[in-house]
């Protein structure tokens, strides 16, 4: 879509903002998970003082209330001007900010969202080792115990895949407080304070050498039943709200993003003199195409959201050509860069331009296996697009 | 203004999905009163006036029954005359307009021009020659509007796999070109042409999306309905993310193509990069297609391997993926090389 | 394995009638339906008389009695030499043979073997519209009726994607007679003479051209008892001897032939002077190294076949892998010939090498879907190498 | 002689499959001690003068295990001294052969000879240098056995991804090559090469399928196990069809690799194909086993991600896919185009 006058004025202040504010030598000021959290939580206050961090908030926050149309405006320039993503914050803002305010108690909004600005962060402890695609699998019991300051839940178990629940204040909880009915039916909705006694949490490593995530440990962990977020049993339908929170502007930023960075890929080509070899050219030709494609892919979905002709599965559209295009590229730079990169070398933390194509490689995995793998999502496209017959529901071994 | 939504109503009232490949003799009547050899023509030209949008949804749509009708190289043919300067050209256009045809031919020619100025050669992948007053040539002194009945002048019919299109060479035997008909000279050629590409492109690539979408609608159909071991095969998981996968690389290929039809900044070479992914999308979809099929897709009875046949036909018309994405990956190295020479030279200076 | 010196010895006589009676220009000598069976008429039987016809049958016959190492160099030889395949008598030799000489009584046996040697064809009747990969599925109903001269099977149904049945004089067919039970155990199996009353064979129009199957139409055909093969409702079982029949020669046979026919397109690349440009070569050496791939692991299942160390799967692995490498070799060519072959040529039946690769790249198909669809196999590698589990037996909609 | 599976079961026992990554130093005792070392010296050098099958048998049982020692440049170096011309040849097999280490490098060298007969630069890829006692390298004047402690001699260590392995630059400095150690001169050193590079190959294709088996078997074992939506994920078509896949790409390979292994008259090129099928089938098979993992696979708890990193490593070891598909493909052209020649000159003449 063109812009309309207003957007055009709003790209112009974003721009300026941006020309004048955008933080620069940020990767290699982000080579440890500490200069990277700094980096981040720098880069977020910047944004919230300009009114660019929280577009999607209700008017009733400085720098809420923007339309669809004008967020996308924003991400997409600051994905052109590529600054950080705002990834330490991301939960916080989307995740937990949807559920408050969808969900959960004005007395609980009231006191929550205000911190988010201040920069409290909060993490989510959905998975479970036994527990991935098959979210409503989840273990972790809660028992509602009576103690004199008022009935709390204790909590028992294990929560894996919490992106940076190491720096985090506060959790988005899934537990388990039945485990009659269907499994979606005995699920409960928290809120818990990350500081709570018996809580404990481990950085995992990956194999590219980061530790995006964490486990959470909870052991005899106590939370007051006024910090459930809807009533006890419905946590499942919360927990959608949650994870319906972002409204594909994150792919659409990934993708330009990802265009951004071709001119790493072209710059491989001259460095290794294969600029006159036919199947290289093409096969840089072929990676161009397919990106600016999935550049357009995104656009489109947020123009359809935008318009209101959203249709059942598009996001999986989105998300399996995004990933696959991302794999691609990965995959070009590896090949490309031969033995070079087989040699570890320092990475930035939280981009999909770490400086190595190992690495960059290994990242592309997590967009084809975390938020629904792409096997589910092509389930969803045959089913919800193609209309495709379901596994039938009692298929038991 | 026509809505585009409109004009795929009308279309697909006037080609029914489930009436593929339809007479091409009825479609071209059709075709030329609902008015659509003239949706590109300005409206000063006596045409509708209407944008790359139209064609495009007017593309899918024939591409979509496996249309038979010749009018891409129509509208292109229509769109050189337009671009020409011939002193007939009023004329001309209004009786192209009104179904005349004068297809643009849309392989190489291979001419040669002879001392006395005559020329002779093939040229290659004429559409339709039979029904054709006159092709749009690119001779060695220019474009032309080559009339089929002039001394010099025989079309050979070459059967095609594609049974629903009708391909032919026009053979030049010390042609006398008439200089009314040019409508370049050999230096407008080369504009006509890097004009006329684009066109021709996004024509096609229209063409396959339309038709890459039938070829699933009908794949999916056919898994729903067709069983084995108790059960319809669009129930076993690894054919169902097969059926996925056809589905994403469609959708994908149509969203480049919109951007790029909207992008009036688009290079020709991203515009053909468009029509590249398109046919890319479209054959993939085929393949998968027949074997989704199985047997009953390997045989003339069922109409799935008319698209499979069009899709290989499609991504040789107008320059091979090979030529496009290599040319796409040179001009793309190009500019990232002078975009890092600027800010090199920003930050030095 | 390397020849022992009979092997050898074999060797060097099967080259020397190939080199005086192997047929020359028969790929122009095939372009009609009619020329071909004529062409393949004559060169069994060249083969029969020298003795390399049916190296597989017993020693009574005259050629019989060969290993399945001497089996695999007359293959070979034959492949190497690109003489005709013997496409018209296949059925006869594997199919028909298998169920004769294993099942069939001996009167039978005596009966229909040696006309096999003097040209007599056969034809399969096992696959029906509704039952290809799910062969037990298959509906044609067969009712034993008294009649004078004694009992017959009053026969109705339809037979499809029966090789060339339209030349056959025999058949080998598949009837329900009984729908009670599980569906593998009411099949019972006939010979049938294609010259019945109420039998009508209908060619079925290839995509490429070629009308290499049939349809059969089965319209109260009577058919004595006395054709029965084992007892009634015990055909499945021969039906499984009829399908094991041919053991792996073919696909090292016709590895070998699509090796020989990578010249064709070396010869593209240097027709369309391809040859400086990098991705081309780097593609041809990818196919070049998956066709001997292909030729290896062909090889290998023979070889461990007549050590008696063949495992479960490993026919799947060969069939999957040489019609992959098929596809990829015709639309290597598809890719090299560009436009050129977009225009219909005359084909030759019953070769991968047709002379067009639009035709080679549609027969390529055959193998990917007949005889145990790509899809099929992949589940018996599952299953049976990896120790997959099955889909569970009870699973009804 | 010794039975290819005597030597695999001894193989396998010694270097049991639950056991990952067995530490390097004590690896290396036990491969001296098997007498591994001198598996492919003759029996006149005092080796067990076996063959190519050997040890492709034993470095597949190593690729298995991802083995930390290493033995492909160990009996590379072997090899290079067995086969080269100097004075104390019997005595470095002898230490050779019973555990000191000599590796060949496994990259390419950038050496510059300077006037006084010196040389300087970097040699790339020598695997736990700081095991070694001497280095087989290529210098500009023959392959020569490079002392570590000589003067002008250091080794730097670089980490790489695959962090079972150790790989070391030998940087030279002025350093003055003994002539005593010269295996060859500049000559020899194109046929020493030539001799050396298809057992490289032949090591590197065991390495990689037999690590791709126990990749495959890991992923396998976990789809067995792991449950989703209450069934093991080995139930679900579209993932078993996958491992379906890697299995037959796993098979054709080692397929290949046998029949070239057997094949005394495989060309270096048909044997570097070989590696080449097997390091892309050990990528294929690896790439999937990460997805199929899901997220355990992504952490360092769980030994997959050690495979992946490992075949890509072994991707890029004596020449990339690129270049080595590209060398088949100009071979296989050229040979065609001269039995094309041949077969019309047979005919004309």
């Amino acid at each position: 879509m063109t812009d309309t006058p207003d957007l055009e004025a709003l790209r112009r202040d974003v721009r300026a903002f941006l020309a004048a504010e955008a933080p620069a030598g940020w990767r290699d000021a982000s080579r440890t998970q500490e200069d990277f959290v700094a980096t981040q939580r720098d880069w977020f206050a910047k944004l919230v003082k300009a009114g660019y961090a929280i577009p999607h908030w209700p008017a009733a926050f400085p720098g809420g209330g923007r339309t669809l149309a004008e967020q996308k405006v924003i991400y997409e320039e600051l994905a052109k001007a590529d600054t950080p993503r705002l990834l330490l914050s991301f939960v916080s803002t989307y995740h937990a900010f949807a559920t408050l305010h969808e969900c959960a108690s004005a007395e609980q909004r009231d006191r929550y969202l205000p911190r988010i600005l201040e920069g409290e962060t909060w993490c989510q402890g959905f998975s479970e080792p036994g527990a991935g695609s098959d979210l409503a699998a989840i273990k972790t019991k809660a028992e509602r115990v009576s103690r004199p300051g008022g009935d709390v839940y204790v909590v028992n178990g294990q929560k894996v895949w919490s992106t940076m629940a190491q720096f985090a204040d506060k959790c988005l909880l899934l537990v388990r407080t039945s485990s009659d009915g269907p499994k979606q039916a005995g699920i409960t909705y928290l809120l818990m304070d990350m500081k709570t006694p018996g809580v404990s949490v481990r950085p995992i490593h990956q194999i590219q050498g980061d530790e995006e995530f964490a486990e959470i440990f909870l052991d005899n962990v106590e939370i007051p039943v006024s910090e459930r977020v809807g009533e006890e049993g419905k946590g499942w339908a919360v927990a959608q709200a949650t994870l319906a929170s972002e409204r594909g502007l994150t792919l659409m930023e990934l993708s330009y993003r990802m265009r951004g960075a071709l001119a790493r890929v072209a710059a491989l080509i001259q460095a290794h003199g294969h600029e006159d070899e036919r199947g290289v050219l093409r096969d840089f030709g072929t990676l161009v195409t397919q990106v600016d494609a999935v550049c357009a892919i995104a656009d489109q979905f947020l123009d359809n959201r935008i318009r209101g002709i959203e249709r059942m599965g598009d996001a999986s559209i989105v998300k399996n050509s995004y990933s696959r295009a991302l794999r691609a590229y990965a995959k070009l730079g590896l090949r490309l860069g031969g033995m070079d990169e087989q040699y570890v070398a320092p990475i930035t933390f939280g981009d999909l331009n770490t400086g190595n194509w190992m690495a960059d490689f290994m990242n592309s995995y997590a967009w084809t296996i975390a938020g629904g793998s792409e096997e589910v999502q092509r389930n969803i496209i045959a089913e919800r697009m193609l209309d495709m017959p379901r596994e039938p529901k009692g298929w038991v071994l | 203004m026509i809505e585009l939504n409109e004009l795929t109503d009308a279309a697909q009232k006037a080609f029914p999905a489930d009436a593929l490949s339809p007479d091409r003799d009825d479609s071209w009547k059709l075709v030329a009163e609902m008015g659509w050899l003239m949706v590109r023509l300005p409206e000063e030209d006596g045409g509708l006036g209407l944008g790359r949008e139209a064609s495009t949804a007017i593309h899918t749509e024939m591409g979509r029954v496996l249309a038979t009708a010749p009018l891409i190289p129509a509208q292109l043919g229509l769109q050189a005359v337009q671009a020409g300067a011939i002193a007939e050209r009023a004329e001309w256009l209004e009786r192209l307009a009104g179904g005349e045809y004068a297809p643009l031919h849309l392989l190489p020619a291979r001419l040669e021009r002879s001392a006395g100025g005559t020329v002779s050669g093939t040229v290659g992948g004429v559409f339709d020659a039979d029904m054709a007053s006159a092709v749009v040539v690119r001779l060695p002194m220019g474009y032309a509007l080559v009339p089929l009945d002039a001394p010099g002048v025989t079309i050979v019919e070459r059967p095609i796999w594609d049974s629903g299109r009708r391909l032919f060479d026009l053979v030049l035997d010390g042609y006398a070109p008439e200089p009314a008909l040019m409508l370049t000279d050999a230096d407008g050629a080369a504009a006509l042409h890097d004009a006329l590409a684009p066109e021709a492109h996004l024509a096609l690539a229209a063409d396959c999306l339309g038709a890459a979408g039938a070829a699933l609608d009908l794949t999916v159909e056919y898994m729903k309905m067709r069983r084995q071991f108790d059960r319809p095969i669009a129930m076993f998981q690894a054919l169902k993310h097969r059926a996925a996968d056809m589905k994403t690389r469609l959708v994908v290929a149509e969203a480049l193509l919109w951007s790029r039809v909207r992008d009036a900044e688009a290079t020709s070479t991203q515009i053909a990069a468009a029509k590249t992914l398109a046919a890319e999308a479209f054959q993939f979809v085929t393949e998968e297609a027949i074997q989704l099929h199985g047997g009953i897709g390997l045989t003339e009875e069922h109409p799935i391997h008319r698209f499979m046949k069009r899709a290989m036909l499609n991504l040789q018309l107008c320059g091979s993926p090979d030529h496009w994405n290599e040319r796409t990956g040179r001009e793309a190295l190009a500019a990232s090389a002078k975009a890092a020479a600027n800010a090199a030279a920003k930050a030095s200076g």
